[in-house]
């Protein structure tokens, strides 16, 4: 049962059960704002936008939401840093316009990343796999997204148990005890696997599976007034993001 | 629902490794009734489970329904599996999606039911299993017990004649255990035929109309409390005599039970007894 | 490393997703496939995916003190073949970003082309290189996971080099700095995982035995790697 | 190996998600004794375990090992988990190296232990879960009660003084559950603590010396026919009343069964009924 903070967020969310398709959308429309308007003002305002969205309506708790927004952090930080380093002739030094250009860097992916996060913690994998069907991916494809969805948290649980195991055991208590640990804990968890899989092929054959693994599809109704404000929402930090600018 | 009679004759069965796990097994199952089925770890249960299922073809032997021969054709299975259904010990096993719903829908979808038929038998199975307030939670935020009642309610949309269980009752506490019970007993009475493996021989003696022991390669069938009250049987097959039948059959020998069968559990010992000394009810 | 959501420029964010999408739809092709003719193998995949995002959940200690993941591309290449691992790679990188915050979505083409396809194919060169030479599964394993691993690493330094070059010295500049600063990391990393992979493999070879030989990675006729592990007594090992 | 004293005080413990599992509670485990514990799904007696066993820090309260507080550092830690294991429910989760003698030696190994010590104990792990004879053999093809022995083998050769088991006898056969519980009394009487969790109330008043239930985030302790008697308690843990109990009293109550303490299984309460009608022995 180890759960991961961002999808148990989706699972609890208060848009939990509005359609994945007005939610792609706004997010969708979010993170293109963020990418393709001016740093400022347009990223600062799709990063609001997106953290206002969360923590209000949709009710992401703001304890989770801060965490995931900052685990991407450290890499838009290196990396900004390394963009605007300069190699000259006399070694390292700042670019000319260092600060504006890093400061850009930096709103865009974390404007993004808001944006990213706001779907992913208001939709359920499990909601937005089907909708890739409407993108023409193959019937097969989501079905094995699907299946890697649920027995990612089988694993995961044998994965932190294993593991809980093995440190009682003294089995993390040095680095060299530490990498036989590990390599003894994937391979468990490898093995694991395939043994569920077999099984998990046993047990549906007895519920019937002939082709693929179809179910009920979940009715999730798209809002036309959802889809309305998002429309006029997107507009307007678009008019805005770009005549500020 | 009309009752069928499943039955299996002489089954051979193993696996590629190793000797026959099954070797001239027959059991029917008493059509209508509750069916517990005991054996020592590693006895082959949930290998004859399986062959009844359709699940594992038997080396030799069949596996009838009513008389009919199950053949290991797409055809056959398919009508059998519509018959008679298996719920795996594991409920992981038997959940691939993430949805509780869906992953109840997945039988009736693939009878090829229509939607409005596929939505009634969800909403039917999740209450019989009194799971109905988990409908909206994803699969892997259950817990064990949970996920196990759900499995049920998979097998259960099924609408199966006989369901069978493998170890339904293991890991959970004793009222869950009583939960569980309860609702095989009501889907018994919605006119079903249920078997289920245990370790348990007291439970065994408590719920079954009828048991069965595998026990070296075959099944030994009978009334519980002859089977289970059988020493030499027992002893060949790792279990241990239900309390009842050694606590009865003392006190029936000291004249405090009525002759006649004997109490399956504490409270219907404790109804039978007198209350006060020297006064026989 | 996953280039974060937003940090590369929309025309090299469709950029890499075009370069990217002909490997995972021949991955997809080849599922859809396998799926048609064996229904069963959604599951077997479906896990085989479940355990390349597991994979990266496992934490590495490293010399210098920070603990790393592993990618874990370079043993789904030598496990499942480099065209399903486009495939699966692309799943699991769509599932970080969407239950990690791990990468992102624009970026999903370039991390993709970097993780599952480059990744995967030069750890599968890897790998198949040493085992034409006469080297044995495990040299193999290590070669492939940390190759696999090192080539990841510097297509995605060469990406953000080529989104933003250095002031002076242009692209050269820009790679030869993201490849030293994420240098620190990556390759204690490469080499780490390549022997997370050696000491996979040993136990592998013992208890999957069945598995691997159907997956092609064994011979039917035991391997010389194998040996001392079946015999090892307790305490004898290493 | 001397007797210590394990003891949580106050403990508060639970997950990111949902809310307090443990609240408050305290158990004193009575060094070189038999005790186990009891609760519903879900009451939290896995996560009691794993904070006695250091695995999970409490985000309140203490746990102390002879009075001396476990701080959650790696020294804290090392020198706990060499005086307490906890062994996990399943056996998958417990077996990691491809054989069996590799994997009990698992941890002398990492305690770095010379070879001939590390040889030794695993002999002798081997030997008193009654499995020398699997030494050589794969992990992946073992029974399940094998496999299960043999994680309770791999925790043994670390020469805990207190040894936890969470559900050691669950999915066993009756047989299996005879000898797994002889295997842990001569663990104990070789000088050892043991706990072990369990659902099952008849086998915990016929094993432990001492009983703890766990119950809405407490922990209520002590003798097992005086915890396992108090019918408000069981009905708040979800447990029922041990059946030697209830037929026990009323058997007293008619003067069947000598005065004090009641017979704790069967074959005590058969030895103290009288053998014919009339005659009290
Ligand atoms: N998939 C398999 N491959 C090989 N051998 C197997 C397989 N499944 C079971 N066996 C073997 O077949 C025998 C019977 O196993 P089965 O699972 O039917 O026993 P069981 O009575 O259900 O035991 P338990 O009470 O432990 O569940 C055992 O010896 C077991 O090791
Ligand atoms: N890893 C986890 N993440 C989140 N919640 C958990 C986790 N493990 C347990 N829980 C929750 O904590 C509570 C106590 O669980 P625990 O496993 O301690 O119960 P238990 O008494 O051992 O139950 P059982 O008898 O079913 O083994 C349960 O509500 C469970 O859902
Ligand atoms: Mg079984
Ligand atoms: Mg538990």
């Amino acid at each position: 049962m180890t759960g991961l903070a961002i999808d148990d967020a989706a699972w609890a969310s208060a848009w939990r059960l509005r359609s994945p398709a007005d939610k792609l959308l706004l997010s969708g429309g979010l993170v293109l704002a963020a990418l393709v308007l001016p740093a400022w003002p347009g990223s600062v305002l799709v990063g609001l936008a997106a953290v206002v969205l969360a923590l209000g309506p949709a009710r992401v708790p703001a304890r989770t939401f801060g965490r995931a927004v900052r685990l991407p952090l450290a890499f838009i930080l290196i990396g900004a840093l390394t963009a605007v380093v300069q190699v000259g002739d006399g070694g390292l030094g700042w670019a000319p316009d260092a600060a504006a250009q890093a400061g850009g860097l930096v709103a865009h992916a974390v404007a993004g990343s808001a944006a990213v996060l706001l779907l992913a913690t208001t939709t359920p994998m499990s909601d937005l796999l089907p909708a890739l069907h409407r993108l023409r991916v193959p019937d097969a494809v989501v079905e094995v997204a699907s299946v890697t969805y649920r027995m990612l948290f089988v694993l995961l649980t044998s994965l932190s148990t294993i593991r809980e195991a093995q440190a009682a055991r003294m089995g993390h208590a040095s680095i060299r005890n530490s990498y036989r640990s590990s390599g003894m804990l994937a391979a468990a968890v490898l093995t694991r696997s395939w043994d569920r899989a077999r099984r998990l092929s046993d047990g549906l054959a007895g519920r019937g599976m002939e082709t693929g693994l179809r179910v009920l599809p979940e009715v999730l109704p798209s809002s036309p007034r959802f889809v309305a404000t998002t429309l006029a929402g997107l507009a307007a930090l678009v008019t805005v993001g770009l005549v500020g600018a | 629902m009309s009752h069928l009679t499943l039955a299996a004759e002489g089954l051979v069965a193993g696996y590629e490794r190793g000797a026959r796990v099954l070797d001239g097994a027959s059991l029917t199952v008493p059509p209508g009734r509750r069916l517990a089925l005991l054996g020592a770890n590693g006895s082959g249960k949930t290998t004859l489970l399986r062959c009844l299922s359709g699940a594992l073809p038997p080396t030799r032997g069949r596996i009838t329904l009513d008389g009919a021969e199950l053949h290991a054709t797409r055809k056959g299975l398919r009508a059998h599996r519509q018959a008679v259904q298996l719920v795996l010990q594991d409920p992981d096993d038997q959940l691939f999606s993430a949805s509780v719903a869906q992953d109840v829908s997945f039988g009736p979808v693939n009878l090829g039911l229509p939607e409005e038929e596929v939505r009634a038998r969800v909403a039917e199975a999740l209450e019989l299993l009194a799971v109905a307030h988990l409908a909206g939670r994803p699969t892997h935020q259950l817990s064990y017990g949970e996920r196990k009642r759900v499995a049920i309610a998979g097998a259960v949309a099924m609408r199966p004649c006989v369901l069978m269980l493998d170890e339904p009752t293991a890991g959970l506490d004793p009222t869950a255990v009583g939960e569980a019970l309860a609702a095989l007993t009501r889907l018994q009475e919605a006119d079903s035929t249920i078997v289920m493996s245990t370790h348990d021989v007291d439970l065994a003696l408590r719920w079954a109309d009828e048991v069965a022991v595998v026990v070296d390669g075959g099944v030994v069938q009978g009334a519980p409390d002859v089977v289970l009250g059988d020493d030499a049987l027992l002893a060949r097959a790792r279990l241990d005599r239900p309390w009842a039948l050694s606590v009865g059959a003392r006190l029936q020998a000291l004249g405090l039970l009525p002759d006649g069968a004997l109490p399956r559990d504490a409270d219907a010992l404790l109804a039978a007894l007198p209350d006060r000394p020297g006064v026989r009810t | 490393m996953h280039i974060a959501e937003g940090f590369l420029p929309p025309a090299h964010a469709i950029g890499w997703t075009i370069a990217a999408a002909p490997f995972v739809v021949h991955g997809a092709r080849a599922v859809v496939t396998e799926v048609r003719e064996n229904p069963e193998s959604t599951l077997l995949l479906g896990a085989a995916g479940a355990f390349t995002f597991v994979l990266s959940a496992i934490k590495l200690p490293s010399i210098t003190g920070s603990s790393s993941h592993p990618t874990g591309t370079g043993l789904g290449a030598v496990l499942f073949r480099p065209p399903v691992m486009a495939l699966l790679g692309t799943v699991v990188l769509l599932f970080q970003a969407l239950l990690l915050a791990h990468g992102g979505l624009t970026t999903l083409g370039a991390n993709a082309f970097s993780m599952a396809v480059v990744g995967p194919w030069a750890g599968y060169a890897a790998y198949r290189l040493v085992r034409r030479s006469g080297g044995g599964l495990l040299p193999g394993v290590f070669a492939a996971m940390a190759v696999a691993d090192l080539a990841t690493y510097v297509t995605t330094a060469l990406q953000l080099a080529w989104a933003h070059p250095d002031a002076a010295s242009g692209f050269a500049g820009a790679a030869a700095k993201f490849l030293s600063v994420f240098a620190f990391t990556q390759v204690p990393l490469a080499i780490g995982e390549g022997l997370l992979g050696v000491l996979l493999f040993r136990v592998l070879v013992v208890s999957a035995r069945p598995e691997l030989e159907r997956l092609g990675v064994l011979r039917r006729t035991p391997e010389p790697d194998e040996a001392p592990v079946a015999e090892a007594a307790p305490g004898g090992e290493r």
